[in-house]
């Protein structure tokens, strides 16, 4: 059985149809990228597949569960968290709680051990904080850890993003445009830091992307999008060849999917 | 690290320093009485909030008498400085144990005239109390406000005595129905409600409507209004607050009540008059005084009050103020010794003192004895005097 | 039932006062983006000029009203004197926290209420008294389904009606209205358009006060008493009826307003005792039901 | 480092026993007197009440303008207990048997509101707990076995400096260690990033619950030492005005800075009881001082200051430090 099961999956906004009939498969440690053009819905799936939005129908099932109607945090809770495009870190909290938030849902430790703050509240919160570090640490954001968030510079906000998603534990990691406004040293980065923290991890993972050098390396399957319906999926090398990709990439495309925004 | 945190105790240690010693900057003389010949005496009452309206005649009831006394007091051949203290409580039960505090521990008063509402007298009433300060509310009718202890005294009449008052006159002028309405919100307004309701129904009058409006912010009573006319009652009552009353009159006759109004003892201020215009004309209340009054003391009273402030007749307000700082000053003359307990068993003791209303003696309870008088108003605005009740 | 009649026009003038200062409330609101609590002392002022600005007129009293031009001229000084000092208040209090979090600037309107109230009633020549308002015009009243409207009333109701018409155009259809409205959005971005941003909002300050003396004009024709304290509590309803309504939403802020009256009335005829109670209550439950006002809609943050 | 851990652990109650010790001994001495003592008070409850308004405001995001609801219901809960379930009990443990009725009695009250209405956002939701706070005063004026409007009379007097300064501290106290633990992040993510933290599995409606519950408990208790303290309640004495004080404590100390909490309060309620030799300008001058401190000061006195031990840093975890020789000490601004 696949980790992911997503079928004719579809949204409409108003009287627009934002995504329509996707599905996509996905099975355990695959890295997975979801390319196409402005605009094409891939943050929409993103949001129906993170129980933001509500999908208009289809279903989504993770090893075998159906998610549907689950709100986002529930979401979580079952294993599959994202990163955002716009970067939405906790901003006025340091690196390492921002982090610690994102453990809030393993937390064990009960309200009044809290507020009493007894001494195994104080032995959990140490635990964390190692845990932490050491996830820090292997981001190479260690050194920044007592930094606020929003005192850090662009690539580190992202790897952050990342480092608090994996926080969560999930099995299903998304990463919506990981390299987004990125210099292409950072972006060097960012494509080494993705493929080990899938091998390190193991977790599976989805990301969108318009990045085409970035993607082509690291993914195992890419599916290309545009005006919210598939128009291919396969291998990079397979995907990079097919006329329908180049021409929603050239431009051009609207003549032959003339259709597809209805 | 170490360093920046103790500087940082540091900080807060002067902190807590500069807070304490900017509260610390009072005097340090010995509890109670007279000092250096002065004796002092403190006022409370609310000089701003939604009821500064009172505080405003209540301010220039004490001031008559201090322009009476210019600033000296004979007590037992000697002559003492004396000092009026005007605190601001802004009608808060909070504010009043702050100045009672402050009137009481620091400015070391002799005694404290008001507060002016019940709800302040029962706040500040326990601080006095265990200080063992004597207190004369002016215009708190809340039975409770004396039971607190026996420091704490009144000026005024107590609210049965007060609705029964208003049930009796409307009673005896042949009105078999009434209809109330009273602010739900207001302690002042329910007590007199419930007096009056009592007394009337004993008396074998029947209160056919009763409506309530909530809080002093709302001044809207159209619809209230509206039903009680439609139980076409032969007389109103209003036991209400002196800010709302201007226009529970006027919309009132909007409504097409005709019939007499009775107000409490609140209505007995010059505003009321001016808010509801012409249709203030058949408006009675009870009072605990009259401007027009014919004894020396309120002649005398009326002439100099009118003389300071340009011609304003005194109201209530007013009046009691300067009857309880009167009481004050009365218990000074003929306390056995110039202390606070001295005072408060002076106050006790007062016999057909002559007042502005009349001949006053306090009873048992700290609650004076002495009538009251039941006042219309004209179409100008200007209130007569019908006729007095006596006490019992 | 007899009387619906007469309690619709109860709630509606009582409602007409909350929704022609919740007009100018949820302007300033949706434009400048900040709670003016002080909004419902601007009210004040204009009842309260308008009180002093009569008295100064009285010569060209006749009988107990005045000719419809000094009417006019009365009613205009307050509303540019009220507008005027809407706007000083935002240029000295408000305009340096405009990029602050709006809590601040919530705080400073604490600040200003409690000073346009306290420092007019230690002016000796103010003081705390409440004061009759002077008749402008003389009431009629009229006969409609059986039920008594006084002209009062009928002016009060259509104006609330017109004003958010008009107010609805100058944002909607104007110059002015779409600076206001680029304002709103994004204020940097409005600003390397070109647009004078303190101009636009020391105007959308000005309408506010003026329409805040228009408010409080009608307020003291219907309820002919005027002090110092008299805003704080209908400026509180106004900010209640602009929420109701939409936020920012002007077309809402006079429903929120209207239906606020009418509740609050409706309620009160049904029980005196609890009315005050439930009005709050049928609050809560519009909300509930509409968790982003009547009017507004609910924005989906985007992700 | 042991001996900094052990001044540190002793810090505030060191501050807090100091000061009653400070209070007490220039009451003893005359330099101080009951004026002060109850101005100070009045200071400690209105701490409580600003630091736990500051839990839901300044932490959680959340925008409550009816704490004072919250706190008369605690005032009245604890005045049924003390001074008419066992009116003839005179004993702590019934005063403090009042304080938490009075606290539970505000937390149901919280919840009650909670459930429907924290869902709502910004405005909407203030509008709420202002509804909420009117509607808490409206009832209560007709509940005539507590006074109703008349309010209730002869409530002892239990409530002393060194009980409000205990109970302050104890709010203080627990407020650090409840932000400071996996609730008052979950808080804090609420508050900078409601879509985030939902994203980060965070359930916001339970810990939105959670922040409101604890703060409406304080607020309770808050309310319980005041009818204490003042011995007469009634419903008006807990307006909207009333909640608006708070509010500008809070903003003027700094939100979400417990310091600033406990210097908006102390110093605004001061400044009014300083002022009165001003007579009748006092309140305008409050007014223009207010307004000077959010111009020259918009993020409060103290806004993102924090005092030593109102914060737990993160190496504080640590006896010997783990990651000490790369982490430690580096910048710890909160």
């Amino acid at each position: 059985m696949s980790l992911l099961e997503v079928k004719n999956l579809s949204i409409m906004f108003g009287g627009l149809c934002a995504v329509d009939d996707f599905n996509l498969s996905v099975e355990q440690g695959e890295l997975i990228a979801v390319i196409g053009p402005n605009g094409a819905g891939k943050t929409t799936i993103f949001n129906m597949l993170t129980g933001i939005y509500r999908p208009t129908s289809g279903s989504i099932s993770l090893d075998g569960e159906d998610l549907i109607g689950l709100k986002p945090w529930q979401f979580a809770k079952k294993g599959i968290t994202r990163t955002f495009q716009n970067i939405r870190l906790f901003s006025n909290a340091t690196v390492a709680d921002n982090v610690k938030m994102a453990h809030t849902m393993h937390n064990d430790q009960g309200l009044f051990k809290c507020l009493l703050r007894l001494p195994s509240m104080k032995r959990s919160e140490r635990a964390l904080d190692e845990k932490v570090m050491e996830l820090l640490d292997r981001l190479g954001l260690a050194d920044k850890a007592d930094l606020l968030a929003k005192n850090l510079p662009y690539g580190d906000q992202r790897r952050l993003e990342i480092a608090r998603a994996l926080m969560t534990e999930p099995k299903l990691l998304l990463l919506d445009e990981p390299v987004a406004g990125m210099i292409t040293a950072e972006m060097e980065d960012m494509a080494r830091l993705v493929p080990k923290i899938r091998r390190d991890f193991g977790i599976t993972i989805i990301l969108i992307e318009h990045h085409m050098n970035f993607v082509m390396p690291i993914a195992d399957r890419i599916k290309v999008l545009d005006f919210g319906k598939t128009i291919a999926e396969g291998t990079p090398e397979k995907v990079q060849k097919d006329s329908k990709v180049i021409e929603a990439y050239l431009g051009g495309g609207y003549a032959k999917n003339g259709n597809a925004g209805s | 690290m170490k360093k920046s945190s103790i500087k940082r105790f540091l900080g807060l240690f002067l902190a807590l320093a500069m807070i304490l010693g900017m509260t610390a900057c009072g005097g340090k003389k010995e509890a109670g009485g007279v000092d250096d010949d002065t004796i002092k005496i403190g006022v409370v009452c609310p000089i701003s909030g939604n009821s500064a309206i009172a505080g405003k005649y209540i301010t220039h009831g004490v001031e008559v008498v201090e322009e009476e006394l210019g600033g000296k007091i004979e007590i037992g051949g000697k002559e003492y400085n004396i000092e009026f203290i005007y605190m601001d409580n802004e009608a808060s039960e909070e504010k009043t144990t702050n100045v009672f505090q402050k009137l009481i521990e620091e400015e070391k008063v002799i005694a404290i005239v008001g507060p002016d509402m019940s709800k302040c007298a029962l706040a500040g009433g326990p601080i006095a109390q265990k200080a063992g300060c004597p207190v004369v509310a002016t215009f708190a009718t809340n039975t409770a406000v004396t039971e607190v202890g026996d420091y704490i005294f009144r000026a005024c009449f107590i609210d049965p005595f007060q609705g029964k008052m208003a049930a009796q006159y409307i009673w005896e002028s042949g009105y078999k129905t009434t209809a109330v309405m009273f602010n739900n919100a207001d302690a002042y307004a329910t007590g007199l409600t419930d007096a009056f309701v009592e007394a009337y129904e004993g008396l074998g009058g029947q209160v056919v409507a009763k409506e309530e409006y909530s809080g002093s912010d709302v001044k809207d009573y159209n619809v209230q209004l509206t039903k009680l006319a439609s139980s076409s009652p032969e007389c109103v009552f209003f036991p209400n607050l002196l800010g709302e009353l201007g226009l529970q009159i006027q919309q009132a006759r909007a409504a097409g009540l005709t019939c007499p109004i009775v107000c409490g003892d609140s209505a007995d201020t010059p505003e009321v008059g001016e808010v509801a215009g012409a249709a203030v004309e058949n408006v009675a209340y009870v009072s605990a005084f009259s401007a027009e009054a014919t004894t020396d003391a309120a002649k005398s009273f009326v002439e100099k009050y009118t003389a300071k402030f340009d011609g304003e007749t005194p109201n209530s307000n007013a009046e009691l103020a300067y009857e309880a700082t009167q009481m004050v000053l009365y218990a000074l003359q003929n306390a056995d010794e110039l202390t606070r307990e001295g005072v408060r068993d002076a106050l006790k003791e007062i016999k057909d003192l002559e007042l502005p209303s009349g001949k006053m003696s306090m009873a048992e309870d700290r609650n004076p004895i002495k009538g009251g008088v039941v006042m219309q108003y004209d179409a100008d605005g200007v209130s007569h005097y019908v006729s007095s009740i006596n006490p019992n | 039932m007899t009387y619906f009649f007469q309690y619709l026009i109860y709630g509606l003038q009582l409602g007409s006062v909350y929704a022609l200062l919740a007009l100018g409330y949820t302007m300033v609101y949706g434009i400048v983006g900040m709670i003016n609590f002080a909004h419902g002392d601007f009210l004040m002022i204009g009842a309260l000029g308008t009180y002093f600005i009569a008295q100064a007129f009285e010569s060209f009293q006749v009988g107990s009203a005045y000719p419809m031009l000094i009417i006019g001229l009365i009613i205009l000084i307050a509303m540019v004197g009220t507008g005027a000092i809407a706007s000083g208040v935002e240029a000295i209090a408000y305009r340096p926290l405009r990029n602050k979090p709006r809590m601040i600037a919530l705080i400073t309107a604490v600040g200003v209420s409690m000073f346009l109230e306290n420092f007019p009633r230690a002016l000796p020549f103010i003081g705390p008294n409440p004061r009759s308002f002077p008749t402008l015009f003389q009431a009629k009243n009229l006969d409609l389904f059986g039920a008594t409207i006084t002209t009062t009333q009928l002016v009060m109701i259509v104006l609330a009606v017109v004003t958010m018409v008009v107010l609805y155009l100058v944002v909607n259809r104007t110059k002015i209205g779409s600076q206001m409205r680029a304002v709103s959005m994004d204020k940097d971005a409005a600003s390397l358009m070109g647009i004078n941003i303190n101009k636009v909002i020391s105007i959308t300050f000005f309408i506010g006060g003026a329409l805040a003396a228009v408010s409080g004009i009608c307020y003291a024709s219907a309820y002919p008493q005027v002090d110092v304290y008299m805003g704080s509590w209908l400026g509180n309803m106004s900010f209640v009826s602009a929420v109701l309504g939409g936020i920012g939403d002007i077309r809402g802020a006079m429903l929120g307003g209207f239906i606020l009256g009418i509740a609050q009335i409706f309620a009160t005829a049904i029980n005196s005792t609890f009315g005050y109670a439930v009005g709050f209550i049928i609050l809560i439950v519009i909300l509930l039901v509409k968790p982003a006002g009547i009017m507004g809609r609910l924005v989906v943050e985007k992700v | 480092m042991k001996g900094k851990k052990w001044i540190k652990a002793v810090y505030p109650a060191a501050v807090v026993a100091l000061i009653y010790l400070l209070v007490t001994a220039l009451r003893g001495v005359g330099i101080m007197n009951g004026y002060y003592n109850q101005v100070l008070m009045f200071a400690g409850i209105n701490i409580m009440m600003t630091a736990s308004l500051n839990l839901v405001n300044g932490f959680t995001g959340q925008f409550c303008i009816g704490h004072a609801g919250f706190m008369s219901l605690g005032a009245y809960g604890a005045a049924v207990v003390t001074s008419m379930l066992f009116k003839n009990t005179d004993s702590v443990f019934v005063f403090l048997l009042g304080l938490v009725a009075g606290g539970f009695a505000a937390m149901i009250a919280g919840m009650l509101i909670g459930l429907p209405s924290l869902k709502l956002k910004g405005d909407y939701l203030a509008i709420v707990t202002l509804a909420f706070g009117e509607i808490v005063r409206a009832l209560l004026r007709l509940v005539k076995p507590i006074g109703g409007a008349r309010g209730m009379i002869g409530i002892p007097g239990y409530a002393n400096l060194g009980w409000i300064l205990f109970f302050m501290a104890l709010t203080l106290f627990l407020l650090r260690n409840l932000i400071h633990s996996p609730f008052g992040r979950a808080f804090i993510a609420i508050r900078d990033n409601e879509v985030a933290a939902d994203a980060m599995g965070i359930n916001t409606t339970k810990y939105k619950m959670t922040s409101f519950c604890i703060a409406a408990f304080i607020a309770g208790v808050a309310g319980g030492l005041y009818a204490h303290v003042i011995s007469f309640i009634q419903p008006d004495n807990f307006s909207f005005t009333k909640s608006a004080d708070f509010l500008v404590y809070l903003y003027a100390g700094g939100s979400g800075s417990l310091t600033g909490s406990v210097v908006g309060a102390t110093l605004l309620t001061i400044l009014p009881e300083f002022l009165r030799f001003l007579a009748d300008w006092r309140l305008a001058v409050y007014a223009v001082i207010l307004v000077l401190v959010m111009l020259y000061r918009s993020e409060g006195l103290c806004g993102g200051l924090e005092l030593p031990f109102m914060r737990i840093r993160r190496q504080e975890l640590y006896e010997e430090p783990l990651f000490g020789k790369k982490t430690k000490g580096k910048g710890e601004q909160a």
